[in-house]
């Protein structure tokens, strides 16, 4: 591997990413399942990082999920779309950053469709006038919430209280990054780093001292498919395009995953357990997974949040072998407590994930 | 009869025009912008389809120009046409008074780097068909170490959009059958493959060297583009492709991938023609004046095209556009350029 | 070990790497023409079985070199010989023969 | 030639996936689905682009046009700039909009999917809402999720989320007056409609296999025929 190589291809994608007043969007997925993450990066971009991100309760879902199930045509998601993006304008903002890929790949490909074919941009503005009441507006700049995070990765850096590194041995941790489907292998120019060496989560674990491993199913995507997990019938595609990840970089003996699309670190990390419960395999070391974190995780723990704060107790894949590593501190029996100390008791053990 | 004609290029067009309109009489003056004449031709080991030694067919090319004023590290400063000729600055600060010009200014390489989903550049046992040819003719590349697979891709920045480059460069089908028997002698145990989509081998013997390479060498021929390159913690790449004719994607180990980087519009040309303002076509080769019988025509009248300059050609083709553009060039300098009186009738009528 | 209702799923990828090169070095020997085969399905297109069944010398071929020679006997299972294909392959290969050859390398354990 | 294929075109997405198809295959060689199904999108392609009205309403009405995961991995590859991926997603409209998809055991499955993530959307605002992911019909979702089911209010308390509540935030209740401005654009772009014809054609569905649409519901969820798979 050449790395000067990527440096050159990483050169000729870099996308503007402005500096502050950011509309912010969620993620149905991350949100049902990473509320921490959503949290943690509100708290990172507001509190330590300074930046205005305005969060309206009037947002709703974009549609994607529904849209990429073939549920609802595309002229209502477009529809939906441009709600969201109405009430970016009418909130003063102008740069919107989505939490979630689908979300983000689907307005790159709504702003484009649009761009092609005025009539349908027209249609569109119709349609939310006569549904919403709202004034068509379009977005100067549009961002995922890891470009954000990619772009202050330095200041988040030098605020961080330790890096990704075994205390252990002094050696950079090994980390494998996954990169949403519909980040930029539709749009590469969208994408920082491009579609097939994307740059957004490799900056991160760079400037926070881990080491990128890059593995034969690397662009491979986790899996999900929409319908194909949805319905239990069509899941042993989604297993098995993730088990296919798995078996390529199990060779790297990678110590995390860093994912940021909303879905991946689900799959990444409860595809590992059905491996596991019922085949025996697992991939991690001695029985264990390999933890598969989003990015908002990932920057809280270098930046000193306590694990349980950032969710990581909702993982299947026990995170402690990783906290070990990294020298975090924390409470085992803190692990699953409500707030404020409350037992809400403790998931069952599984048979073979340890 | 000593007209001045300036021919830009130092390749095989350049090289064989040089000759042919010497021998006619004429004061020829070549420049190229390398240190040594030949173009792609001085890279290369041996040709398809018998295997000539590039050297040979070079020394060969180079002992006609005898008598040419070759200016080699030279390129154009200046250009403009008077009101027949053109006058020419070179880089070397010599002017040129030039009744006739011609381009020959060849292709470039595609940049096998902006086929990035290969990893040229990236992967270390990726390399091209240009490095291959070097290997042949100097001995050693060391991301060559005896390897026991080699996959050779077509179509590499040919017949392609997303690289830009729609168009067919050609001479990749034979030149991968040709490298991929040369590779199989130089490694006789190695298993060798070849990812294409259709296998262009229109020339005179080129089916012939096809039917060698597998009947002979044993290469495997797979109908499918390679979509999509990676590494094994080994260094070994594995690669991805359909194979269409049994409808099923595959997947293959190798040791050494050969790209087969196709040809491009020569970004020194295109500087060239834009001092000219000359017209390119959509895929970025020089038009021609009108159509497929206008042969060397440039649109200007005086201004002449061989060789791949208009889009991507085999050696023999080239060399009969060299011939051809001498032919059509001493026709104009002798029933055309020298009719003071008439010239622009003329040059409407003829040109 | 639990039971989700689903799990994982037989890949369609033929691997390359699976090739057995001996046995078709063997197969080479006996009939060299195996190598000379360009895909042009001439000899499916004439097939008599392949009109009733799925019979195919272009598939089997394709199926050995591509690691999967259990296809490719299946693929003849139905062949009788009549040796059609042999008077429309462009490359004059003889098919029968290498029918004939394909079982016999194929077939031995 | 073309009645269907005309239709097909109609779609935006038709419009920007189809240019030429030079049958190349690399969308097959790296398509998640081409792998655990047997499916080649390379030919989806073919069929379409060969106009042939014939092949195209057996494909409407086949599971094949269902097997793929939209993942768009095929765009990147594509070099006539075709995206396979948007083929099928206006081959599937279309296949919605004839009613052809409930002839196919996986095109089927639109009953399900349609009805649930259109509720969850009109209802709540969100694609996915936890209160209805169970681990009954999820297992894969873990022990955790076992666990988070049952205490789904104080997790979220924990992890800094406002489940069902007011104002901003992970999983908020999202005001009923854009739930209203989302079942308008529902009902003027055709998704409300959509919903209710795929309901009616799954119920006829189950009335035609003698089933009631729970035992229809519970078919369309769990089975999954080998004929889909690779041997």
């Amino acid at each position: 591997m050449i790395y000067e190589g990527k440096q050159k291809i990483w050169s000729e994608y870099q996308k503007e990413i402005p500096d502050d007043h950011y509309f912010y969007v969620r993620s149905c997925i991350r949100q049902s399942f990473f509320p921490a993450s959503e949290a943690t990066f509100l708290d990172i971009t507001r509190n330590k990082l300074g930046k205005d991100i305005f969060e309206t309760e009037h947002h709703t879902t974009c549609g994607g999920i529904a849209y990429h199930s073939d549920t609802i045509p595309q002229e209502t998601v477009m529809t939906i779309i441009a709600r969201q993006f109405a009430l970016m304008a009418k909130n003063g903002y102008e740069n919107y950053v989505c939490s979630c890929i689908t979300s983000f790949g689907l307005y790159c490909e709504t702003m484009e469709t649009w761009r092609e074919f005025p009539e349908l941009e027209a249609k569109i503005r119709e349609n939310l006038w006569k549904s919403c009441k709202l004034e068509f507006a379009k977005p100067k700049f549009l961002i995922h919430a890891s470009d954000l995070i990619y772009k202050y990765r330095k200041l988040i850096a030098a605020q961080a209280v330790r890096k990704l590194v075994n205390v252990h041995t002094g050696e950079p941790l090994k980390v494998v990054e996954h990169i949403g489907c519909h980040y930029s292998k539709m749009f590469p120019s969208k994408g920082v780093g491009g579609a097939e060496y994307p740059y957004v989560l490799v900056g991160m674990i760079e400037a926070w001292g881990g080491e990128i491993v890059d593995y034969p199913e690397r662009r491979h995507c986790c899996g999900f498919g929409f319908r194909q997990y949805f319905i239990k019938g069509n899941r042993g595609y989604s297993l098995s395009n993730t088990h296919k990840k798995f078996e390529s970089m199990e060779p790297f003996k990678p110590d995390l995953i860093i994912t940021n699309c909303p879905g991946c670190p689900y799959f990444l990390d409860r595809w590992q357990y059905v491996i596991a419960e019922s085949t025996g395999k697992t991939y991690g070391q001695d029985g264990h997974g390999i933890p598969a974190l989003t990015y908002e995780e990932v920057a809280g723990l270098v930046m000193g949040y306590d694990p349980w704060d950032l969710g990581l107790q909702t993982h299947q894949v026990g995170v402690e072998p990783l906290l070990d590593k990294m020298g975090v501190e924390y409470d085992p029996a803190k692990k699953y407590l409500g707030k404020n100390g409350k037992d809400i008791g403790a998931p069952a053990p599984c048979s073979c994930l340890k | 009869m000593k007209n001045n004609i300036l021919i830009i290029g130092g390749g095989p067009a350049g090289l064989e025009a040089s000759a042919q309109l010497q021998r006619m009489g004429y004061n020829v003056i070549l420049i190229e912008k390398d240190s040594v004449l030949g173009g792609h031709l001085a890279k290369w080991d041996r040709l398809f389809p018998d295997g000539v030694p590039a050297d040979e067919v070079l020394s060969g090319l180079i002992h006609g120009t005898e008598g040419v004023k070759l200016f080699t590290e030279t390129e154009i400063r200046a250009i403009n046409r008077l009101e027949k000729s053109y006058n020419v600055r070179l880089t070397n600060g010599i002017t040129v008074l030039s009744d006739a010009v011609l381009i020959a200014s060849g292709f470039d390489l595609f940049n096998a780097v902006k086929k990035e989903e290969y990893g040229y550049g990236i992967y270390d046992r990726v390399i091209t068909n240009a490095d291959l040819e070097a290997y042949f003719k100097n001995g050693s590349d060391k991301r060559i170490d005896h390897p026991k697979r080699i996959g050779f891709v077509h179509c590499v920045g040919s017949r392609d959009e997303k690289s830009g480059c729609r168009s067919c460069s050609k001479v990749c089908c034979a030149t991968a059958v040709k490298q991929a028997i040369e590779v199989k002698e130089s490694f006789p145990d190695a298993e060798v493959f070849c990812f294409y989509m259709d296998l262009r081998l229109f020339g005179r013997h080129y089916e012939d060297l096809y039917l060698k390479a597998q009947k002979e060498y044993g290469v495997r021929f797979i109908r499918g583009r390679v979509a999509e390159v990676s590494e094994n913690i080994d260094g070994s790449l594995v690669i991805k492709a359909e194979d269409t004719v049994a409808s099923k994607p595959l997947k293959a180990t190798m040791d050494l991938l050969v790209l087969m980087s196709g040809m491009r519009p020569s970004v020194s040309g295109k500087a060239v023609g834009d001092l000219l303002e000359m017209t390119v076509e959509e895929d970025g080769y020089f038009a021609v004046r009108s159509g497929i019988a206008a042969g060397q025509r440039s649109p200007l009248p005086g201004l002449f095209l061989a060789g791949a300059a208009t889009g991507p050609k085999t050696l023999p083709e080239t060399l009969a556009d060299a011939r051809a553009a001498a032919v059509e060039i001493d026709r104009y300098l002798t029933e055309i350029f020298p009719d003071a009186r008439n010239y622009k009738q003329l040059v409407r009528e003829r040109w | 070990m639990v039971d989700f209702g689903f799990g994982l799923v037989p890949s369609s990828r033929m691997n390359l790497d699976l090739f057995d090169k001996e046995k078709y070095e063997e197969l080479a020997e006996i009939e060299p023409d195996v190598r000379i085969c360009m895909a042009c399905g001439s000899c499916t297109a004439v097939c008599t079985a392949g009109k009733y069944t799925r019979t195919s010398l272009r598939e089997a071929i394709e199926d050995i070199k591509n690691a999967k020679p259990e296809k490719a006997l299946e693929m003849l299972r139905a062949c009788q010989l009549c040796g059609k294909c042999s008077m429309v392959c462009p490359r004059g290969i003889n098919t029968r023969h290498l029918i004939l050859s394909i079982t016999k390398v194929y077939s031995a354990k | 030639m073309g009645k269907l294929y005309d239709l097909l075109m109609k779609d935006y997405r038709l419009k920007e996936g189809l240019n030429a198809c030079i049958n190349c295959g690399t969308c097959t060689a790296i398509c998640p689905a081409a792998e655990f199904y047997r499916y080649d999108p390379r030919r989806i392609v073919d069929i379409v682009q060969s106009k042939d009205d014939e092949e195209i309403e057996k494909l409407l009405k086949s599971d094949t046009i269902w097997y793929c995961g939209e993942c768009m991995s095929c765009v990147t590859r594509c070099p006539r700039k075709n995206a396979a991926g948007l083929i099928i997603m206006s081959l599937r409209n279309l296949s919605i909009e004839l009613g052809y998809f409930i002839e196919s055991e996986k095109g089927r499955q639109q009953y399900l999917l349609t009805k649930d993530l259109c509720s969850n959307i009109l209802d709540y605002g969100y694609c996915v809402y936890p209160r209805r992911f169970d681990y009954a019909g999820h297992p894969e979702a873990g022990r955790v999720w076992e666990w988070e089911e049952k205490h789904l209010d104080d997790v979220f308390e924990r992890l800094g989320g406002n489940l069902d509540g007011k104002g901003p935030g992970a999983m908020r209740r999202i005001p009923q007056e854009d739930l209203e401005q989302i079942r308008n654009i529902f009902d003027i772009t055709g998704a409300t409609e959509r919903m209710e014809n795929v309901r009616k054609a799954g119920e006829k569905k189950a009335a035609e296999l003698g089933m009631t649409v729970e035992e229809f519901s519970e078919m369309v969820y769990k089975q999954s025929d080998p004929k889909h798979l690779n041997h």
